[in-house]
């Protein structure tokens, strides 16, 4: 239902970030975006979701489309009414406004007559938010915050989910809420596009998975085969872990000229 | 033997909530010198709450503090700096307008005892310790390989370097005591390692008492001295790593089951 | 093309003219600087004169609102304090100038300090607005007592040197009349350059000194964060009120320099929010944040708009207005276009030029 | 007594006044942090317009609409052209921002209209007044507080809506994320400065009635009405009402009954005495009466 190709954009007019990536969210998949700081994952999101602009950035090659609509040069408010929502990265709830604001305000392109069922349904599935439904979400823990920032994501219908670093800064546990909770909502027919840095949690979850290095696609495939790569293993899963401590890491210098 | 030494850091009863939520509730912890202490515990255990409360920024309502014998509960955030107490924020507080060097020169802040007018004339005695401060701080760029980036604004450096300077400056501040905020949450593999590799060469060769909250079990586990866990409020358990990685409560509290192993 | 000599001290890195470049070209500005009041017509060499007070005025705003963050729209007010002291005391005291100019510091630096303390409870906006309504309420002061400031009808302002007691023995007591020195003559305006030129100076260096030192950095680090500034041992509510209190001492010097200049000053105006604005143009052309962008912007703003007023007087529609209201309607232009396409005003551009040299024949 | 009520209605016409222009500067500030220095030359425009078509023949009430409409355009288009371009920037830059679109708008009311005082057309005798309890009351004081009242009930309305309310203070918490969200940020801050201009004209409209005049200095009233703003707390509109009101009152009763007692200091003192107010308030209460604090995590 997504598809992205040959996708390349600058920033500030010269910055080159994506240098031709393609990618394919199924119908009712869930699809993994992994790859290091500074690869472009971010970049992708915000190519999709229309929010280059207002980073002075934009696309200068390649396509999106989304059930054959053409993304590219939309307004991010156009693209959620397509059904596209986004879980930005670091939670980005309204601190200063309530839970239940909060979720209203991701109700804000859905239909009215809906938003207290809508209410409800989230309500009983995070009894902590309806606990906290009067009070400031800023004051919510980070992994509450979480959860609201999904619960609101999905407060307007989406059909295409989008999510960046949905487990940075959380605990094992919280992460564990968090897999699950995407797991579900993959199963009541949203299509999950996850950028990650945990890949060990994205390529449980997903069944494909794409990796970006320096704004180009290096590997992709099943997430199955993936996890049975060798380089992933060493570079993105850790598994030399078990056997080196970090204690035991090897420290080596690269002694640089006085620049500048 | 280590519980024979006078704490460093000492937390007594602290108690601290706004808003009708409790965000720690009678918390006691003691830090030895030269020691590294990793704090663990899901999120919204309290565990940033408790560093606000060590360096100054929030003030508990209850409970004591007391830093090298000192009860510090009431000193404003600024002289705890001076004292010795530097942290590392968890999302990153640089001056992204300054370079990298102005950004650790203002953390040799403590150093100068020049007077603003003296500043202002740019005396000898002024540029004295401007050199000297200088000198500190490209120990420390020596130190974190940052040579080739102390006169970029950091507003254009990528994340994984901004954590070292981050880490460069608090470094600056002379610390007895360094707080270290999730450090290697957004880093990848590699940066990782390198940031372990650096927590480790500052206890070692630079004797400075660390307090380390991280998700990153593997490397909590092996790089920490002692491991203390929070939930709701509460230290639940302190100890070894050995021991912490096989105490049920905490497996409980932090993993949701027991079957994982750590 | 050419090249950083190699630094090889930390003494040689903090120096402020790097490379022969450098000493080039601030060699040739002396000269410009030294023969202006030569060179110069009348009308021009007053208008350099009030050049040198704008920069003051400049550089006093860019240390509290460029490097501490503090937005103060009641510059005009401290401008207002230095100028009435030295106006004032004149009459009532006949304090020499020179024993003038720094007291009027003083006096705004005092009024400068009283308001620091609510800059600590507040910020950006909120800072503003009480900094706005300090103006209507040093005006209504000062027109309180109208026996000293003579009120709305304003009061001259005596000149005195301080060596005037043997009534005609030296023309060297008189400021107003011209000085004979080694066959040049100098006239009041260009002693006024001067000396103007000389203070100018002072406060520039003192400006970078501030900005490269210690006590600058610490401004800074409390304007883009005072969290993490206190968290670095900064304590903001000094870097604060040492940013008011620099930089009102220095506001204070420029209403003194500007009464002497006028040599009669009203109230309202010439102090009111329109100067304020007026100088906060100044550092926003300039550029926000370095010395360089105060010296830019003052330099600009007040040799341009004679220049302005004289080319829009031709436009159609334009020569409806007075001189003063076009240029305003200009530089208000010029600001907003600043502020969307160039933040760092002509700083920035001067950066964008280097950069260019530095890496030609190579374009990025 | 007659003094005391006839001063409270000349202070209650004044607070509406105060209380309009406060509610311009609340509906932007709330959606956009921004605070528009540069309302006081729209409430100059408002007038300027008001009294052009006016001029051209068209009846009041559809030329007090009309140019409440157009200095809305105004604003809404300020918004676009000026401010749209600098979201993201810090408040310094807006702050400097609309206090130099202000200086332009005047300079074009200026180019066009010129310098000289106009009278502002009323549907009724400017100097007729009628005797309420025994106080004389202007018509015009009487029609500033009735169509304030008014407008405020419309502008209540219109806020309460849960989709324009939640938007805007969505969009005052992070644009970015309002964005993603799905919300128009930029319709939301194009109306709220076009409500912002269209109230300002209202305002500035009455304030230049009998015994007014209308010329281009009419946007420093806006300055006075600064300390309303600041005393109900910047991003509240029950404040706006609140302090506006108050303020005008206090402005009024001051000038009646403290000036006198103070001497010397005592000549114009009621055009200090609302700063003075603020003051004390920024010290003691620094978020006004209704005001939000804002939520800090670190």
């Amino acid at each position: 239902m997504l598809e992205v190709t040959n996708l390349e954009t600058v920033y500030h007019g010269v910055l080159r970030v994506l240098r031709g990536v393609s990618l394919t969210v199924p119908d009712g998949g869930v699809v993994a975006l992994l790859g290091p700081n500074g690869a472009g994952k971010t970049t992708t999101l915000r190519a999709i979701t229309g929010m280059l602009d207002i980073h002075e950035g934009k696309v200068t090659k390649g396509s999106i489309t989304f059930d054959g609509h053409n993304l590219v040069g939309k307004h991010p408010e156009a693209i959620v009414r397509l059904g596209i929502s986004t879980v930005m990265e670091g939670r980005r709830i309204f601190p200063e406004l309530t839970v239940e604001e909060n979720l209203r305000a991701g109700a804000f392109v859905a239909p009215p007559a809906k938003l207290n069922d809508d209410l409800d349904r989230f309500y009983t599935r995070f009894p902590v938010l309806a606990e906290r439904r009067h009070g400031p979400a800023g004051y919510l823990s980070g992994g509450e915050q979480q959860m609201l920032a999904i619960a609101r994501a999905l407060m307007s219908h989406p059909r295409l989910l989008l999510m960046d670093e949905p487990s940075l800064g959380l605990a094992p546990k919280i992460v564990k809420d968090v897999a699950r909770l995407i797991t579900e909502i993959s199963k009541d027919g949203v299509s999950v596009l996850l950028v990650e840095q945990n890949a060990t949690m994205a390529l449980e979850l997903s069944s494909h998975a794409t990796i970006l290095e320096t704004g180009k696609v290096v590997l992709e495939g099943a997430s199955e085969t993936l996890k049975a790569d060798a380089d992933i293993q060493a570079f993105y899963l850790g598994m030399g872990a078990d056997k080196t401590s970090f204690r035991d890491v090897k420290h080596y210098r690269r002694r640089k000229r006085w620049l500048s | 033997m280590v519980e024979l030494m006078t704490p460093l850091l000492q937390l007594q009863d602290v108690d601290l909530s706004f808003k009708g939520v409790r965000a720690l509730r009678e918390v006691s912890l003691a830090v030895n010198p030269g020691e590294l202490l990793a704090i663990i515990g899901p999120n919204g255990a309290g565990k940033t709450s408790l560093f606000n409360c060590i360096s100054g920024l929030y003030s508990p309502q209850s409970g004591a503090i007391i830093f090298e014998g000192q009860n510090i509960v009431k000193a404003p955030a600024h002289s705890r700096a001076t004292m010795g107490i530097a942290r590392m924020f968890q999302n990153l507080a640089l001056y992204e307008h300054l370079t990298v060097l102005d950004n650790m020169l203002v953390g040799c802040h403590h150093r100068y005892t020049s007077a603003w007018w003296a500043d202002m004339l740019w005396t000898e005695g002024a540029q004295k310790q401007e050199r000297e401060a200088r000198a500190l701080a490209e120990d420390i760029i020596d130190f974190l390989n940052l040579e080739g980036v102390r006169k970029t604004p950091v507003g254009v450096l990528p994340y994984g370097v901004l954590k070292r300077v981050e880490l460069g400056r608090a470094l600056c501040m002379e610390p007895k005591l360094l707080l270290l905020d999730e450090p290697a949450a957004g880093l990848n593999r590699e940066e990782t390692e390198d940031m372990a590799r650096y927590i480790l060469d500052i206890k070692e060769d630079r004797g400075i008492t660390q307090i380390l909250i991280e998700h990153d079990l593997h490397m909590v586990l092996d790089l920490a001295d002692r491991v203390a866990v929070l939930e709701f409020g509460n230290a639940i358990a302190v100890g070894t790593p050995d021991k912490i990685r096989n105490d049920p409560a905490v497996r409980a509290a932090y993993l949701g089951n027991s079957e994982d192993t750590i | 093309m050419p090249t950083r000599p190699l630094v090889t001290s930390y003494k040689d890195d903090s120096r402020l003219f790097a490379d022969i470049w450098h000493k080039i070209a601030w060699t040739l500005a002396l000269v410009v600087l030294v023969a202006w009041p030569f060179m110069a017509s009348a009308r021009w060499l007053t208008i350099g004169t009030q050049t040198l007070v704008a920069v003051v005025g400049a550089v006093s705003l860019m240390i509290l609102t460029g490097f501490a963050g503090q937005i103060s729209l009641g510059h005009a007010a401290f401008m207002a304090i230095g100028a009435y002291t030295v106006a004032v005391a004149g009459h009532v005291l006949h304090l020499p100038f020179w024993l003038g100019i720094p007291m009027g510091g003083f006096a705004a630096a005092i009024v400068g300090l009283a308001v620091g303390p609510f800059a600590l409870r507040l910020r950006g906006l909120y800072l503003a607005l009480v900094t706005l309504g300090l103006i209507p309420i040093v005006a209504h002061i000062l027109l309180s007592f109208p026996e000293l400031t003579g009120g709305v009808s304003g009061i001259s302002v005596p000149m005195h040197t301080g060596f005037s007691a043997v009534e005609g023995a030296s023309s060297l007591g008189d400021m107003t009349a011209a000085w004979h020195v080694a066959g040049l003559e100098l006239s009041f305006q260009t002693k006024l350059y001067f000396l103007y030129l000389g203070i100018a100076t002072a406060v520039c260096l003192a400006g970078v000194n501030i900005s490269r030192s210690n006590t600058g950095r610490a401004m800074m680090a409390v304007r883009d964060s005072d969290l993490a500034a206190e968290a670095l041992g900064v304590n903001p509510a000094k870097a604060k009120i040492m940013a008011f209190g620099i930089s009102s001492f220095f506001a204070g010097v420029a209403g003194a320099m500007y009464a002497f200049e006028q040599q009669y000053i009203t109230i309202e105006p010439p102090f009111d929010l329109h100067m304020s604005v007026h100088y906060i143009s100044m550092i926003v052309i300039g550029g926000v944040g370095t010395i360089f962008g105060a010296v830019a912007g003052a330099i600009t703003l007040v040799m341009l708009s004679p220049l302005v007023e004289t080319l829009t007087a031709g436009l159609p529609i334009l020569s409806d207005l007075t001189s003063a209201q076009r240029s305003t309607l200009v530089f208000s232009v010029a600001v907003c276009g600043f502020l969307i396409f160039e933040p760092l005003g002509l700083f920035g551009i001067y950066l964008r030029i280097k950069r260019y040299f530095l890496t030609w024949p190579f374009r990025y | 007594m007659n003094t005391f009520l006839q001063l409270c209605f000349g202070g209650l016409a004044l607070g509406t006044s105060y209380a309009l222009i406060a509610l311009g500067f609340v509906v932007v500030y709330r959606a956009s942090q921004v605070f528009n220095f540069a309302l006081g030359e729209l409430l100059t425009l408002g007038g300027f317009v008001m009294v052009a078509l006016c001029d051209f023949g068209v009846p009041w009430p559809l030329a007090l609409i009309g140019a409440m409409g157009m200095t809305g355009l105004v604003g809404a288009g300020i918004e676009r052209l000026v401010l749209r371009p600098l979201i993201g920037r810090q408040v310094f830059v807006t702050i400097i921002v609309t206090i130099f679109v202000g200086m332009i708008l005047r300079s074009l009311v200026l180019l066009v209209w010129g310098p000289s005082p106009v009278g502002m057309p009323t549907p009724w005798d400017p100097s007729a007044s009628i005797s309420l309890w025994g106080a004389n009351v202007f018509y015009s004081a009487l029609g500033a507080v009735i169509a304030g009242v008014v407008t405020l009930i419309g502008f209540w309305w219109m806020i309460n809506k849960p989709r324009l309310g939640i938007g805007m203070q969505a969009t005052s918490s992070n644009q970015e994320t309002a964005l993603a969200l799905g919300i128009p940020v930029g319709r939301i801050f194009g109306s709220t400065w076009f409500i912002a201009g269209a109230v300002a004209a209202l305002a500035g409209i009455f304030l230049s009635m009998f015994p007014r005049n209308l010329d281009s200095n009419l946007g420093f009233v806006a300055l006075r009405a600064f300390p309303a703003v600041i005393v109900g707390g910047l991003d509240s509109i029950r404040g706006a009402v609140v302090a506006g009101l108050g303020l005008g009152l206090l402005e009024v009763l001051a000038q009646g009954y403290v000036n006198e007692h103070l001497g010397q200091f005592g000549h114009n003192f009621h055009t200090v005495f609302p700063y003075l107010v603020m003051v004390l308030f920024l010290v003691f209460k620094p978020h006004g009466l209704f005001g939000t604090k804002e939520v800090e995590r670190v």
